[in-house]
């Protein structure tokens, strides 16, 4: 039982930064009808980069968050720019394709920027230490991590529900054409909603790179959170939470108590295989819409 | 195709409205290209016929994925792991039942062809990124059972096989003469795909590709023709997996890498979707620009001392996206429509149109 | 005037036909030809008491119709009214949670898409929905798909008979093309024709699907004067050689009335309506539903 | 009109790039870079390949051991090239051809390929399955190839693979006992020690797992309770619910077959959990604690230990391998301040023992045949290297960079020392905790019933110098 509740309350702190990063997915899929597999990547790039600031450069902390923050924002504008929009309009695989390569190629520009190395922020981002609750430890950096993913995804529903940009966006969310009709600028819309994705996925780099050390295999985290946006459908950032939070606590109990049973690394593939399940019996996905076929 | 095609030359029967190739220059063309592959096997270098070997089997399996994705239009992120199935059907049968290369050939693509359909059954239900998860978890999955059924595959330890036993006296432990059997498989592929393409079952693929809903009304069970797509382009695979695995003479777990699949999908566009000739291109750029990468590394690491490390480690992950990014961005129908263009300007030189 | 398959493939020579002779071959080596007596009598379709909802929204309210032999039956609709979606039941797309239809008195409701295409019902659909990668000729080899006999591994292989297939099964689609006056873009990819050549290729697809009853879906939407008599004339060519009865949903109220035997009006997913054109056309419901209640004269 | 100019340029610039591939690739050959340094027209050449992957999962441990690989080669070329006759002058060039090959298998076979038409002496090589796919062909081509490290499989049946050190297997059973004896026993008298693997699942991960369990078995010291795996770089719920079950289980010690990354989340984790000391944490050579400290700061280091077959430069300052290492770095390094590290003294030492064993051959070759060196450079093959220079190597000190070059220890033997210390980080510093001692030599049971090891007697102790 103790061991049940401690693997849940971890679970649920790496839970948030998967949301996180499952956010970041619906965003841009909601907006512009594309799924990023390169989110994953846009981790690497956060944590490599706030690497630079905050330990090459030795910024103070709130200077090499913004800087940061920052590279996501312009990692987002060029992106939209450059690669995704002389793609709208075309057939699905290009886009999928295009992301995908992406992914590749920002891995290859770390290794040129960094080389293969590990890096790792020491002791100079979040504090270290644990809280004792009870017989649970709960570790600081994890719940500093969840608090801040939280606090992000919170911020993000905000600027949906407050804002004009916001209004604009859930307009363009229903119908890009309709959007367009209502003098909605959806260019700017898509560009808004990859600069919020690549930022939401800045912040998901910082937390793991300060969990994990910077590695350019930090995009697994990004490839496995898209099972969780299977458990919550692909357009729903409620989903996207749940999503996230279930992936984590089921990851904890399939590590605590399946991988003793099964050999090899199961990591990856209890994840996948039970997203190959889900998408059999629910094709949408538990919570996705479901499109009506019209000929 | 009609447009292309230059004055003068009609077809007077429906055969040879059909056929593939129909003009004499064109025979005597792709005759001579034969010839020449075969004759050039004895003056290459143990090297050059190694790489040769490699892109031949990268065309089979690239012919796998061009009709999985090209033809029949369902997307698919684990191709790579199919290819490794192809790979150890053949090692298990080489291991555990003592049969040699001929026999395990065959069953590797028959072995790699059910496993991809069954992969691929989802696709009755999904559709494009769906799909594209699913085949994704494929490669998870499949990956995860090679390296752990230890009794069948050995595990992440591998297992030895031996090349093709000798048949009419030719020994394929010689280079060359492993050449010219990977030419013949290779060409023999490339004439079933091209086959497949013309005919019956090739016309159903794109007409599921192009509108599936349309084609189940027009009585194509697209369900039945997707699995056989899956299972076909599985087939393509294991045979190209196992060409491959011949040559190495060497299976393991890490030959067939997530960013393999990837790359099978990227140089797929490159090629262009749905021909032949496309995906030939696509395995022929893929393998040549590995080898320049490899060639590159040492003369960059000259040109720029203390920085070549990290240009060169990154420069196929950079160069090959950038490769298929431009592409998709300037030229979405790939090398084959650049091809079909240049062929339509030579024959209708000196009009524009 | 008759040529038969066999010479021609055997003799391997350009040959002109008019009129699906063909098809009509094949097709009369498969299924008797209807009986001079059952036309107009003998019922081929039936629909009994078909209702078709999508969540709330009622698509379909109680229809029943009957299609009789060698007829031409219109049916007619505001945008909206439920034409489409009946077709669509009808081929077996959408599934109704009621009623049940049947083919020659053979029940079909529970039939899959493709296999009822198989047995003969073979449409057209209002936003054309070709194969747009093929060209024109491979649009209609592909319809005849569920018609040839070789299986793939014979194809990939490329055996003398299936050769032999091939050649034939591209002589009845020669044959449509021919027909259907579109000789000259033959081979041209479907996705960069006009309009008006897209949706005769839909109706060659049907017809290389060797229909027993065709079912068209607005065949002259959006058409010129010009296009919609050349188009009138292939459906009433087609509806006399093969002798086939046929399911027309179209709007111009012009062409319905001189070329259909019967007409359906449907309004608001509702059948209100059933005769020949001379009592469509006075029938106040349909006026009602076209024009409003005050001109009914109720 | 613009993106049809562009479309065209680019697609004409692509065109040409293919056409040329080919054409390159048959050229490349002949035009494969030459020398590092510059050519001396009267000394005769003799080539060392090298077929490496600085771009996988191996990177960081292959970057800095080519940096000191090269390093030395440069110092070698400046002295005028490899000292046969040990007046002091070089008398022959070393020229030295490598491939990089991203860790994909058909860019290794190619470059295999391509360097087997040279006829190569020696050919060092890295990544585990590369390696064992090579074994039965160089045993075919008579190229012995030298390897960074190994696992069993590869080092059991002995071909014509050597390796820079003992078998991962070996030095973990090593390092476990070492904990025992030293740690463990005193705190925790009669107990048994309960061990734990937390490992990737490649081939090179589980190198550990079987010949500590059976070493264990036989001493009768340990006993190990879970092997786990993880991903190359691990993520945070493996580590945590694997050290949370660990922790139900009562794991004394957790032990990866890794690189850097996995201790430092592993070292993470214990800390987080706040686990340490009750559990420590052991990683096997390539994850050397210099730079784990860097990654992890000194609180999250606390504890861990990795056993090293070379001197430390960040603990043995003063000798005299160190202070070679660090001349190289300083001369033909270019400002990298982390170096150089455990790794950079690995590829020197790599790289001497190449030149050494070759330079042996020469010799070898001299006496047999009765010629001069030039003829020598010219006759040499890979069997002479292998027979007249790798099998005698033992006792060879290698510019002092490690201690006791005391392999090959019989005819199979393939390893080419068998001395391991442990280096752990205490204090926020990294600090040499135990004294050197022989790992124990592991061969499983089947390899002895097969014949081969004959003349091995097996020695399940570990026996300190």
């Amino acid at each position: 039982m103790e061991q049940i509740i401690k693997l849940i309350v971890l679970g649920l702190c790496m839970g948030g930064i998967y949301a996180l990063v499952a956010v970041g997915y619906v965003v841009v899929y909601k907006s512009t009808k594309v799924f990023n597999f390169a989110q994953a990547a846009m981790i690497t790039v956060g944590a490599y980069a706030l690497y630079q600031a905050l330990i090459v450069w030795s910024l103070p902390i709130w200077a090499a968050v913004l800087f940061t923050l920052a590279v996501g924002v312009a990692l987002g504008l060029l992106v939209e720019r450059l690669l995704m929009r002389p793609l709208i309009g075309q057939p699905i695989l290009a886009p999928i394709v295009v992301t995908l390569g992406l992914m590749l190629l920002l891995r290859g520009v770390i290794l040129m920027i960094f080389g293969g190395q590990v890096y790792g922020y020491g002791e100079h981002f979040l504090p270290l230490g644990a809280w004792h609750v009870g017989f649970v430890t709960l570790p600081m950096i994890q719940v500093y991590a969840f608090i801040i993913s939280m606090v992000a995804i919170f911020a993000l529903i905000q600027f949906y529900n407050r804002t004009r940009m916001g209004l604009a966006m859930r307009v363009t969310h229903e119908d890009h054409v309709v959007a367009q009709n209502l003098g909605i600028n959806v260019k700017r819309v898509f560009q808004y909603s990859w600069v919020i994705a690549c930022v939401l996925g800045v912040i998901s780099g910082m937390l793991l790179g300060n969990i994990q050390g910077c590695c350019v295999e930090l995009d697994v985290t990004g490839l496995m959170a898209i099972a969780a946006i299977l458990f919550g459908g692909l357009e729903s950032i409620g989903g996207a939470i749940v999503g996230g939070l279930t992936l984590g606590v089921l990851q904890m109990l399939t590590i605590g108590y399946l991988a003793p049973l099964m050999p090899g690394e199961p990591i990856m593939m209890v994840p996948f295989a039970f997203m190959l399940l889900i998408l059999i019996f629910k094709p949408y996905g538990l919570f996705g819409l479901v499109r009506i076929e019209r000929l | 195709m009609a447009i292309h095609r230059p004055c003068g030359t009609f077809d007077r029967t429906y055969y040879e409205a059909k056929a593939i190739f129909r003009t004499r220059l064109q025979w005597g063309m792709i005759t001579a290209l034969i010839l020449a592959l075969y004759g050039i096997a004895f003056v290459m270098n143990d090297y050059l016929l190694g790489l040769s070997i490699v892109i031949f089997s990268f065309i089979v399996a690239m012919l796998g994925i061009q009709i999985i994705t090209g033809y029949a239009g369902q997307i698919t992120i684990g191709h790579a792991a199919f290819v490794g199935v192809g790979m150890y059907v053949l090692a298990c049968v080489e291991a555990h039942l003592g049969w040699s290369w001929w026999v395990g050939m065959p069953l590797a693509g028959i072995g790699a062809g059910l496993i991809s359909m069954f992969f691929g059954s989802p696709s009755g239900r999904l559709k494009e990124l769906y799909l594209a998860f699913a085949t994704l978890a494929a490669h998870f999955i499949i990956v995860y059972v090679i390296s752990n059924w230890e009794s069948m595959t050995g595990g992440v330890d591998g297992i030895w096989l031996s090349r093709p036993e000798p048949l009419l006296g030719i020994d394929f432990m010689v280079e060359h003469n492993y050449y010219l059997l990977a030419l013949t498989l290779c060409i023999a592929m490339i004439y079933l795909a091209k086959n497949l393409a013309r005919t019956k079952l090739g016309r159903a693929f794109v007409a599921v590709r192009d509108n599936d809903i349309a084609a189940e009304v027009m009585g194509i069970n697209i369900f039945s023709t997707k699995l056989l797509a899956f299972g076909i382009g599985g087939f393509f695979a294991g045979i190209g997996g196992a060409m491959y695995a011949g040559y190495n003479e060497y299976v393991n777990v890490e030959f067939f890498p997530l960013m393999d699949s990837i790359w099978f999908l990227g140089f797929l566009v490159v090629g262009g979707f749905g021909s032949i000739f496309g995906a030939i291109c696509a395995a022929v750029l893929w393998k040549c620009l590995d080898e320049m990468a490899t060639l590159m590394t040492p003369v960059f690491s000259q040109i720029l001392p203390g920085l070549a490390f990290y240009v060169t480690a990154s420069f196929s992950l950079i160069m090959y996206t950038l490769i298929i990014v431009i592409f998709l961005v300037l030229e979405p129908r790939g090398i084959n429509h650049r091809w079909n263009i240049i062929k339509a300007s030579y024959r209708l030189h000196p009009f524009a149109y | 005037m008759t040529t038969s398959i066999r010479n021609i493939t055997k003799h391997r020579e350009q040959r002109y036909s008019y009129g699906l002779t063909l098809l009509r071959e094949e097709m009369e080596k498969k299924y008797p030809m209807p009986k001079e007596e059952d036309v107009g009598k003998k019922v081929v379709l039936k629909g009994e008491g078909i209702n078709l909802a999508f969540g709330g929204l009622q698509a379909l309210m109680d229809i029943n119709f009957e299609l009789k032999e060698g007829e031409l039956l219109a049916i007619i609709g505001p945008n909206g009214a439920g034409k489409t979606c009946l077709l669509n039941v009808v081929s077996g797309f959408y599934r109704a949670q009621e009623g049940e239809i049947y083919y020659r008195d053979r029940k079909i409701t529970h039939m899959s898409s493709h296999g009822i295409a198989e047995l003969g019902l073979c449409r057209t659909f209002q936003n054309i929905a070709l194969y747009t990668g093929l060209t024109v000729i491979e649009n209609l080899m592909a319809a005849r798909h569920p018609h040839i006999k070789y299986n793939f591994l014979s194809g990939m292989l490329y055996f003398p008979w299936a050769s032999d297939e091939e050649v034939r099964q591209r002589a009845i689609c020669e044959d449509i093309v021919d027909f259907l006056e579109m000789d000259a873009v033959r081979n041209h990819v479907v996705g960069s024709l006009a309009y008006g050549l897209r949706k005769r290729t839909e109706l060659g697809r049907a017809l290389a699907l060797e229909p027993r009853i065709l079912l068209l879906d607005e065949p002259m939407a959006g058409m010129n004067r010009d296009e919609k008599e050349d188009m009138a004339r292939f459906i009433l060519d087609i509806y006399e050689f093969l002798k086939i009865p046929v399911v027309l949903i179209e709007h111009d109220m012009g062409v319905v009335m001189d070329v259909a035997d019967r007409i359906m009006v449907f309004d608001f997913g509702k059948q209100i309506a059933e005769g020949t054109p001379d009592e469509i056309t006075v029938n106040p419901k349909v006026i009602s539903a076209y024009l409003g209640t005050e001109y009914a004269g109720v | 009109m613009k993106v049809k100019l562009w479309s065209k340029v680019t697609f004409v610039m692509v065109a040409l790039v293919m056409m040329a591939l080919p054409l390159a690739s048959a050229c490349a050959p002949a035009a494969a870079p030459p020398t590092e340094g510059p050519p001396v027209a009267a000394k005769p050449h003799v080539t060392i390949h090298n077929i490496i992957d600085l771009t996988g999962a191996y990177a960081p441990i292959a970057i800095p051991s080519e940096k000191g690989g090269k390093h030395f080669l440069a110092w070698m070329a400046e002295q005028g090239g490899l000292d046969v006759d040990g007046d002091g002058v070089g008398d022959v060039i070393v020229d030295y051809h490598w491939a990089e090959f991203g860790n994909v298998d058909s860019r290794f076979m190619a470059s295999y390929k391509r360097f087997r038409l040279e006829k190569p002496l020696i050919m060092e090589m890295w990544s585990s399955p590369n390696q064992e796919m090579l074994k039965p062909i160089c045993e075919r081509d008579e190229i012995p190839m030298y390897g960074i490290g190994f696992s069993d499989p590869q080092l059991y049946p002995p071909a014509w693979n050597y390796m820079d050190c003992w078998s991962y297997g070996e030095s973990c059973a090593g390092a476990i006992e070492w904990y025992y004896d030293e740690v463990f026993e005193p705190a925790h008298p009669g107990e048994k020690m309960q061990v734990a693997h937390l490992t990737w699942s490649s081939a090179y991960g589980r190198a550990g797992e079987e010949p500590s369990t059976r070493a264990g078995e036989n001493n009768g010291k340990w006993e190990v309770v879970a092997c786990e795996h993880c991903l190359t770089h691990p993520t945070d719920p493996e580590v945590m619910a694997y050290l949370t079950s660990f922790e139900g289980m009562g794991v004394d010690m957790v032990w990866s077959n890794t690189i850097v990354n996995t201790p430092a989340v592993i070292m993470k984790g214990l800390h987080k959990l706040d686990l340490y000391p009750e559990m420590v944490h052991g990683a096997n050579l390539w994850a050397p604690a210099d730079q784990l400290l860097q990654i992890n700061g000194p609180t999250t280091s606390e504890g861990y230990f990795c056993p090293q077959p070379v001197y430390v430069p960040a603990c043995d300052p003063d000798q005299a391998g160190v202070k070679f290492a660090k001349m190289l770095q300083d001369t033909y390094g270019r400002g990298e301040a982390w170096l150089p590290n455990i790794q950079y003294m690995r590829g020197v030492r790599m790289k001497a023992n190449m030149t050494e064993s070759v330079r042996r051959a020469l010799v070898g070759v001299m006496d047999r045949d009765g010629c001069d060196l030039a003829a020598a450079c010219d006759r040499v093959t890979g069997k002479d290297v292998k027979e007249m220079g790798l099998q005698t190597l033992a006792g060879y000190e290698c510019y002092d960079l490690c201690p006791l070059m005391g392999a090959p220890a019989g005819k199979d033997d393939r390893r080419l020392a068998d001395t391991d210390r442990v280096v752990g980080v205490k204090d926020g510093k990294v600090v040499v905790l135990s004294g050197w001692y022989k790992v124990p030599r592991l061969i499983p049971e089947e390899m002895k019933a097969q014949g081969y090891f004959p003349d091995e007697e097996v020695k399940y102790t570990r026996t300190p110098l």
